[in-house]
């Protein structure tokens, strides 16, 4: 053969090496077609969406699921890789929080239950058949019918079909349907609610038509009942210019440092806080409403100074809290979280839902009518009984389902000591956890993505839960379940449709399963005011006494709610906003504390209480109150906590806990540098120092090059922007970006693209700037590149071609915003997680340099649409995932170069600033700074 | 003649080695390049014979990235009536009859396809033909893989036809 | 040096005896030696492989600091390479003689410095499998290099030096190796007469030969400055506060010849002894190159503190921070050692006896390495670790690889040297005669 | 035949050539070996410079010309923009250029040396002409050619 040959064959050998270090062993690899293509107008390679709900939190917002190929041309190889807000939903309007986007990691988590189990004698468990474990359950009823001992069906938060299901299971099998277990149970609210309108409910807030916002303790970015909801609420009432908003609270919540104004009081002031206020509008006559001469009479009275002393709040703020409030023409006041869960937490709520009616925010702002279903949604006092009826060995079958008290409780229940008193506990779960650990009985639940369902989450308004994937394993959904208990020979999908068939009609239901949820119009609810009842309850209010030394707050966690998202492995991965603490605990101290016990970051502390007692490393916060120190709920063992009897709340607070410093420094994954931004250009310039943008500036040595018919731009606002992480979950999955650990965060090598920057401005305010890549013009990283695997494209995008990289990290380096990150081993998903890589966009080896490119992938997409309409895209057409799942729409992308477009208007704005300006790289990303710092004085 | 024997032989060796290794990638390519189909069809005498169109099987090529292997219902939809009795066809049916998908083996694939996007929609809307690539499909017997699909021979086309040469267009 | 009694013949014939002394039956000691270096070599490549299998993530480096002990390294030994050509180079076009018996192990240690640094740039790829990637020939993909990038600079500089250093190295060896080849016997003879070109010392060669010196010099000279420049460069062409700055190339210039000249000392001195030259290594010499090696301390001194005013000066608050945090942050004792090296220490040498004080000057040359081996650490390290975001600042310590492959590249930069002790004239000769009748 | 001198000293050997060269032997039929150059032998025989500055003027333009003309064509041939930089950004370019026009000078100085002092070659190689420390002179008379 002559020598052109022989290269060639060397040629196609070293390729063919190449190809098989790649890893695609061709070979073997196979194109899977459908035997009957889907009859609507479905074809490989085409992404699939679905409208369903998510039940990350019992939000329950809408949720669009966007299915992909794993493997080209494989149609077995449909899998679940996205999930995102379903636009226009009511609840969410189209966006999602951190952790519903990452559902996907429950969906596929390692750590589902796979098969059912039962326990045999020894006392560990074996794997079963359903049919098996089924038939156990019944002998379980029977035996417990012959020995008369009653049953119980213990359940989380369950609304619409599947609730009446159970209903129906109970009363045909005779087993009592215990109060719901949430540990976010509003019982106080409720109580109030009950007492002052006769409505023992949760009404929703119309946040957005509020031109005054006062929320007590109320965390309603991170958990408190409909965070999303809340958040995009928020944002439209923050469009009003003279909207303001005040938050008080004794601990420090995300939702704090972004009220317009925060102030800290002391635990358990918040009743002398309400009253002052109600004094106030009383006198004033700003009354709406008259609420009766004796509750006026009752109410105690506290005079300015005292009110300041006993809550820790200076005169001047509370002076100007009245009169901003007495101003407001739409006032709302939402008290909750840590200042309803207190032994004066009732009082709080009553005196708050009294403040609402008098200034007659429940005409409009405080809407019953539309009130989130929590009826059947217990207290802790339930949990009591249920332990005083496990107590009497009474118990025959005992039901759990989709919660995990054992974890959740106090360890003061032992529950997981309780269950064990039943005959036979049948637990009811997708994760292994501690609760279904102690069951007799486990069978696996199929993850909503995998089953059919719908909820209820407020009056009015229907989500519909539709699989997007076959079960993965050998589970089913609770629905079926309950069906087959009742020998009952349909399924939990027909049942379904019997139900909405009869309800909506045919066509309502096709409708349905479209949008992903149905909302009917609701009578609207007039409150009538309790006189009596309220008259009563405030005459004998006590007074709050503060012998609690340095009390332990037990805030909500933004990362995993109640705990339950601890299962999700992406929430470990990203920081906590206010820390910026990935992995493991920590618990937050005031300067003044720390400096007291000379106590820095990462020092670990002992904390100890009357039975109780942790060890957990420190960090220092700002603006926390000294003589409370804050852990997250979900990150240590639920210490012992009074439980009010009057409306059956658990306190939120350890008092008179005492700290001592071990002398033991821990390494905790703070990932932020410094929180100190003295004036460095990346928060908003203020006068004196900085300056404003404008092109000017920066003579440029070099013409600018061309742009076609893209620039693509984004804009950031600051004001919006509430550092809820849901953009960097929302990246993560969207962009492939690899998990990679403890270990690595501690080395400082953490993966996202986009980050959360918390700085402290000028007046020592908490401020949020979003961090990602730039796609600067001038762009540092581009001309070190030796390999042009860094280069900047002819629509303004700063572009890295994955496999051009070679892994010098000169980019990285000479990036001025430090948001490139480097593949520093083969971090690859473990199976099954890897299920939900997005095939648009590669998964990078290691050595590799990765960044964001504004979604590249979403920007393609967009593009061929066009293209197949031969017109440009249009504004709004493409939108990263960041912006996407925004719930304040602080992220606006766009075309510069259409000077219609969004992004190039707010680009005008005179809020418009760059980060690191005075660098000259011309980034695309331009931030909005926040209006005038209206924070402190 | 002692001293010149060693250091032939280990030349020898060495070519004879070298020749192996190519052959055998050699052998190993076309391999990969005409696998065994688990039934062997024929493009050869559906295209030319037949006539049957591309897109007649290859369903979405014109409305996805991927071109769309044919469900099995579009080759019952004649084989119904056709050909029922050959061995092949039996097969084919067989399939059908099971209603479980045939597992074709894959011919064409992208060098390191995890990093490049390719859309058959956008070649074929931009006017250029499946023989431009595929090679004349309707004379082969068994299908194979006809260019190495390597990025120069991408850019190259992509230079003559002015398609965009802007990395992120293919690279993801 | 030549005894005035004595006549050129003998004097000839004993400086070749003396000096090809060093290249008979090496004693147990020198295999010893090269044996350590070369199992260091071998555990160095080792790692290098362990790391690319696993990922660059086993080294210590990290986001922010992306270079660490490579880069470092890189640039330590390409900084060694330097004084090699220049004292051969510059020194011959400035006609000093005491070059003569430095220059043949200056422009080895050169060569061996040269390859030792090129392999850095690799070893610190992410993925090095790749490295080919970096130069520009023709492929399938249709794709060159960034010319703009100063990596690529680097390949060139790196590349060109060394094919330069190693023709420079070679021809000035070619009439030596002649000498050696009229000694040797057997095999070796064969292999000298190659190397020797079949060197005859016609008038003829001579004639071309002083030109092609004379030129080669002249090309190495201003090679010397621009490579190091070059390597400045791919910090000077950042961002980074602390990087960017233009007295860089001059600055690292001077370093480098700094650290090479005392490079040279660790090597001349124990050669010296082992091979009891020191009847032509004599004090003279020594007393010359250490006022070379205090007159470059003294410019990098000065470099240190034009840095520091120009931050002061310039009063921009990121190169302010920075060099503030180079003083008192987590490198500063890093940064006191370097400057106790490079600064302080040499000072002595205003001192005539210490000068002449062999054993101190070996000391010397030893903190002198450390002093700009730390040099270059601070200045990548720190700057990387403290730049414009505070958010990602973070601290960067080596983790074992990096030290495994440091010690494996001077396990090969000294295992080289051994060798050439061994096989090549360690003095040149030719010149020495030249220089002698003088 | 041929007339050998050899002398161990460079002063008796400077002393003999001038006297040859005086004695009207033409310069070019003298040749010289020495163990070190000698100027003063290259002065008296007046040999002129050598012709070698030729080949490495060549070298030092081509590196020179094919450093730019390389740099600038493969940026034209793929131009990428980087960092908002021209596409032809002379300044870096210049560095590549320098660095070739060095390279080239030098390794293509070399060749001609080689081909200017006809080395390697192959007889020399094999059967070593070696005067060690000996200062020979040989005069090639009208006998040889």
């Amino acid at each position: 053969m002559d020598r052109r040959d022989f290269l060639k064959i060397l040629g196609i050998t070293s390729g063919t090496m190449m190809v098989s270090s790649c890893g695609v062993d061709k070979a073997s690899e196979k194109i899977i077609p459908y035997v009957i293509p889907p009859d609507e107008d479905v074809y490989p390679g085409n992404p699939l969406f679905l409208n369903t709900t998510c039940t990350e939190c019992p939000a329950n917002c809408g949720m669009q699921v966007e299915i992909n190929e794993k493997v080209y041309h494989d149609v077995r190889s449909l899998y679940p890789t996205k999930l995102e807000g379903i636009e226009g939903h009511p609840l969410n309007e189209g966006t999602l929080c951190m952790r519903g986007q990452a559902g996907l990691f429950r969906l596929y988590s390692p750590d589902r239950i796979q098969r059912t189990m039962m326990r045999h004698d020894q006392g560990n468990f074996r794997v079963a058949t359903w049919k098996e474990a089924l038939t156990r359950i019944e002998e379980g009823l029977n035996r417990a019918k012959q020995d008369g001992k009653k049953n119980a069906y213990f359940s989380g938060r369950t609304t619409g079909s599947l609730s009446e299901l159970i209903d129906r299971f109970c009363r045909n099998k005779d087993i009592e349907r215990l109060p719901e277990f949430e540990v976010f149970s509003y019982a106080n609210i409720k109580r109030a609610n009950e007492m002052v309108f006769r409505r023992p409910q949760i009404p929703k807030y119309h946040i957005e038509k509020a031109d005054f916002l006062l929320t007590i303790g109320a965390d309603i970015f991170e958990t408190h009942i409909s965070p999303v909801s809340h958040s995009w609420r928020f944002a439209r009432a923050r469009k009003n210019e003279n909207f303001s908003w005040y938050h008080v609270e004794p601990n420090l919540s995300l939702t704090g440092v972004q009220a317009t104004r925060r102030l800290s009081l002391r635990p358990r002031s918040e009743m002398v806080l309400l009253t002052f206020l109600l004094q106030t509008v009383l006198e004033q006559n700003e009354r709406k409403n008259n609420p009766g001469i004796t509750i006026v009479r009752s109410l105690p009275n506290y005079p300015l100074d005292e009110v300041s002393s006993l809550t820790g709040i200076s005169e001047t703020d509370l002076r100007s809290l009245a009169t901003s409030f007495g101003n407001a023409k739409k006032p709302l006041v939402i008290a909750g979280g840590v200042s309803t869960a207190h032994q004066l937490g009732l009082e709080v709520a009553v005196l708050t839902s009294l403040l609402q009616w008098i200034m007659a925010m429940t005409d409009e702002l405080v809407d019953f009518s539309q009130a989130e279903s929590y009826e059947s949604i217990g207290t802790f006092k339930d949990v009591e009984s249920l332990n005083e009826q496990l107590d009497q060995n009474t118990m025959g079958v005992l039901f759990i389902s989709r919660m995990d008290p054992v974890s959740m409780l106090p360890a003061v229940f032992k529950f997981s000591r309780q269950i064990k008193k039943a005959q036979l506990t049948v637990g009811l779960s997708d994760h292994m956890n501690d609760t279904v650990r102690e069951c007799d009985v486990i069978l696996p639940l199929s993850h909503s993505l995998e089953s059919w369902g719908d909820s209820q989450p407020c009056r009015g308004l229907t989500n519909v839960i539709q699989p997007a994937i076959d079960p993965q394993y050998d589970t089913r959904s609770e629905g079926d379940i309950l069906l087959q208990l009742l020998n009952n020979e349909s399924t939990y999908k027909n049942f379904l449709f019997e139900k909405w068939n009869k309800n909506y009609g045919d066509a309502g239901t096709k409708e349905m399963l479209k949008t992903g949820y149905r909302s009917d119009p609701v009578p609207k609810v007039m409150v009538s005011f309790n006189t009596l009842a309220v008259s009563s309850f405030v005459r004998h209010m006590e007074k709050p006494n503060f012998n609690y030394g340095v009390v332990l707050c037990l805030s909500p966690s933004i990362r995993s709610y109640d705990g339950r998202s601890r299962d999700l492995k992406l929430m470990q991965e990203i920081p906590d906003p206010l820390s910026t603490i990935s992995y493991g605990g920590w618990i937050s101290i005031s300067p003044l504390t720390a400096e007291y016990f000379r106590l820095k970051d990462r020092d670990e502390v002992e904390l100890t209480a009357q039975e109780f007692s942790l060890k957990l490393p420190v960090k220092v916060q700002k603006h926390l109150s000294d003589n409370v120190v804050m852990v997250q709920r979900d990150l240590i063992p639920v210490p012992l906590t009074a439980v009010d009897h009057r409306s059956g709340e658990a306190s939120w607070y350890v008092p008179n806990i005492s700290l001592q410093k071990t002398g033991v420094v821990l390494p905790v994954p703070i990932l932020s540098g410094s929180m100190e931004e003295n004036h460095r250009g990346i928060l908003p310039p203020d006068d004196d120092h900085g300056h404003r943008h404008d092109d000017e500036e920066h003579p440029r040595w070099y013409p600018e090059h061309e742009h076609k018919d893209y620039r693509w731009g984004m804009a950031i606002d600051l004001e919006s922007c509430i550092g809820c992480n849901a953009c960097t979950a929302a990246c993560y999955v969207e962009n492939n970006i690899p998990l990679v650990g403890l270990k690595e965060h501690l080395n400082g090598r953490e993966m996202s693209w986009i980050r959360i920057q918390p700085y402290y401005d000028a007046n020592d305010n908490f401020e949020f700037v979003p961090m990602m890549c730039q796609q600067c013009d001038n762009a540092p990283c581009e001309p070190v590149c030796p390999v042009y695997a860094s280069y900047h494209n002819p629509e303004g995008l700063n572009v890295q071609v994955y496999n051009r990289c070679v892994g010098t990290r000169y980019c990285s380096n000479n990036c001025p915003y430090k948001v490139r990150r480097f593949n520093w081993f083969d971090h690859r998903l473990v199976e099954p997680l890897d299920k939900m890589y997005n095939p648009a966009i590669s998964v990078r080896g290691r050595g590799i340099m990765e960044k964001c490119t504004f979604c590249i992938q979403r920007i393609r997409a967009a593009k061929d649409h066009a293209k197949d309409e031969n017109r440009l895209v249009q504004d709004g057409e493409i939108i990263p995932a960041c912006a996407q799942t925004c719930p304040t729409e602080a992220i606006t992308f766009g075309n510069m170069k259409d000077t219609e477009s969004r992004v190039y208007q707010l680009a005008q704005s005179e809020r418009a600033y760059h980060a690191l300006e005075e660098l000259g790289t011309e980034p695309a990303v331009n931030y909005l700074g926040k209006r005038g710092n209206n924070h402190e004085a | 003649m002692k001293k010149g024997i060693a250091p032939a032989i280990i030349i020898l060796y060495i070519f004879s080695f070298m020749v192996f290794v190519s052959l055998i990638g050699y052998f190993w390519q076309q391999n990969r390049k005409t696998p065994k189909q688990p039934i062997n069809f024929s493009h050869q005498l559906h295209v030319s014979r037949v006539g049957l169109a591309c897109t007649h099987c290859h369903y979405s090529v014109e409305k996805s990235p991927a071109a769309g292997i044919p469900p099995v219902q579009t080759c019952m939809n004649c084989h119904q009536a056709v050909a029922t009795d050959r061995p092949e066809i039996k097969k084919l049916t067989q399939y059908w009859e099971e209603k479980i998908p045939i597992p074709w083996k894959r011919v064409y694939v992208l060098p390191v396809r995890n990093y490049v996007y390719f859309s058959h929609k956008r070649h074929i809307k931009g006017g250029l033909q499946c023989v431009n690539c595929h090679g004349n499909v309707e004379v082969m017997p068994v299908i194979k893989q006809v260019p190495e699909l390597e990025m120069g021979w991408c850019v190259s086309c992509h230079r003559v036809k002015n398609a965009p040469v802007d990395c992120a267009t293919c690279h993801k | 040096m030549k005894p005035k009694d004595m006549k050129e013949p003998e004097y000839n014939q004993r400086l070749e005896q003396d000096i090809l002394q060093a290249l008979k039956n090496p004693s147990p000691f020198y295999w010893v030696a090269v044996f350590t270096c070369a199992s260091f070599f071998a555990i160095g490549l080792l790692t290098w492989l362990y790391q690319m299998l696993k990922g660059m993530g086993v080294a210590g480096i990290n986001n922010p600091v992306g270079w660490g002990v490579y880069i470092t390294d890189f640039v330590f030994w390409v900084g060694i390479a330097h004084s090699g050509t220049l004292i051969s180079a510059v020194l011959f076009l400035f006609r000093a003689k005491f070059r003569n018996v430095f220059n043949r192990s200056a422009e080895a240690m050169t060569v061996f410095a040269v390859m030792t640094a090129g392999l850095y740039p690799l070893i610190h790829l992410g993925r090095s499998w790749f490295f080919y990637w970096l130069f520009p020939y023709p492929n399938q993909r249709q794709l060159w290099v960034n010319f703009q990038s100063p990596l690529i600079w680097d390949v060139f500089a790196v590349s060109t030096y060394f094919t330069i250093s190693a023709i420079f190295w070679y021809v000035g060896m070619v009439p030596d190796v002649a000498i050696v080849r009229r000694y040797a016997s057997g095999i070796g003879k064969k292999i000298y007469s190659i190397l020797s070109l079949g060197w005859s010392g016609s008038k003829r060669q001579w004639r071309h030969y002083t030109r092609l010196y004379i030129f080669l010099a002249a090309f190495a000279t201003p090679l010397v400055i621009s490579v190091h420049s070059v390597v400045s460069w791919d910090f000077a062409m950042s961002i980074i506060p602390g990087w960017h700055t233009t007295i860089f190339a001059p600055y690292f210039v001077a370093g480098a010849i700094f650290s090479g000249t005392a490079m040279v000392l660790t090597l001349v001195i124990p050669m010296m002894k082992i091979f009891r030259l020191e009847r032509y290594i004599t004090v003279d010499h020594f007393d010359k190159i250490a006022k070379v090696l205090l007159f470059t301390s003294l410019i990098v001194t000065y470099s240190y503190l034009v840095e520091f005013s120009l931050a002061f000066y310039g009063g921009h608050k990121f190169e302010e921070s920075h060099f503030l945090y180079r003083l008192l942050g987590d490198y500063r004792y890093l940064y006191w050692t370097m400057l106790f090296c490079n600064s302080l220490f040499p000072l002595t040498l205003f001192i005539r006896r210490l000068r002449r004080s062999i054993a101190f000057l070996f000391i010397m040359s030893l903190f002198v390495n450390v002093g700009m081996w730390l040099e270059r650490f601070v200045i990548i390290v720190s700057a990387l670790a403290k730049d414009f975001d505070p958010y990602n600042w973070g601290i960067y310590i080596p983790r074992w690889p990096e030290v495994a492959i440091t010690l494996g590249s001077f396990g090969m930069f000294f295992m080289f040297f051994l060798i050439f002790t061994k096989v090549l004239p360690v003095l040149a000769i030719t010149e020495i005669k030249e220089e002698a009748v003088e | 035949m041929k007339i050998n001198y050899s002398f161990d000293e460079k002063r008796k050997f400077l002393a003999k050539l001038e006297e040859l060269v005086k004695s009207g032997i033409a310069r070019e039929k003298i040749n010289v070996f020495t163990p070190y150059p000698v100027h003063e032998a290259e002065e008296l025989l007046k040999i002129k410079n050598s012709p070698l500055r030729f080949f490495t003027l060549f070298g030092a333009l081509s590196g020179l010309l094919f450093g730019f003309f390389f740099t600038i064509w493969t940026s034209l041939d793929w131009p990428l923009i980087r960092g908002g930089k021209p596409i032809v950004s002379i300044p870096a370019y210049i560095i590549v250029a320098f660095e070739l026009t060095i390279l080239f000078g030098g390794v293509i100085s070399f060749i001609g040396f080689l081909l200017l002092s006809g080395l390697p070659s192959a007889g020399k190689i094999a059967a070593p002409e070696d005067y060690g420390n000996q200062f020979v002179i040989h005069i090639e008379n009208e006998g040889e050619k």
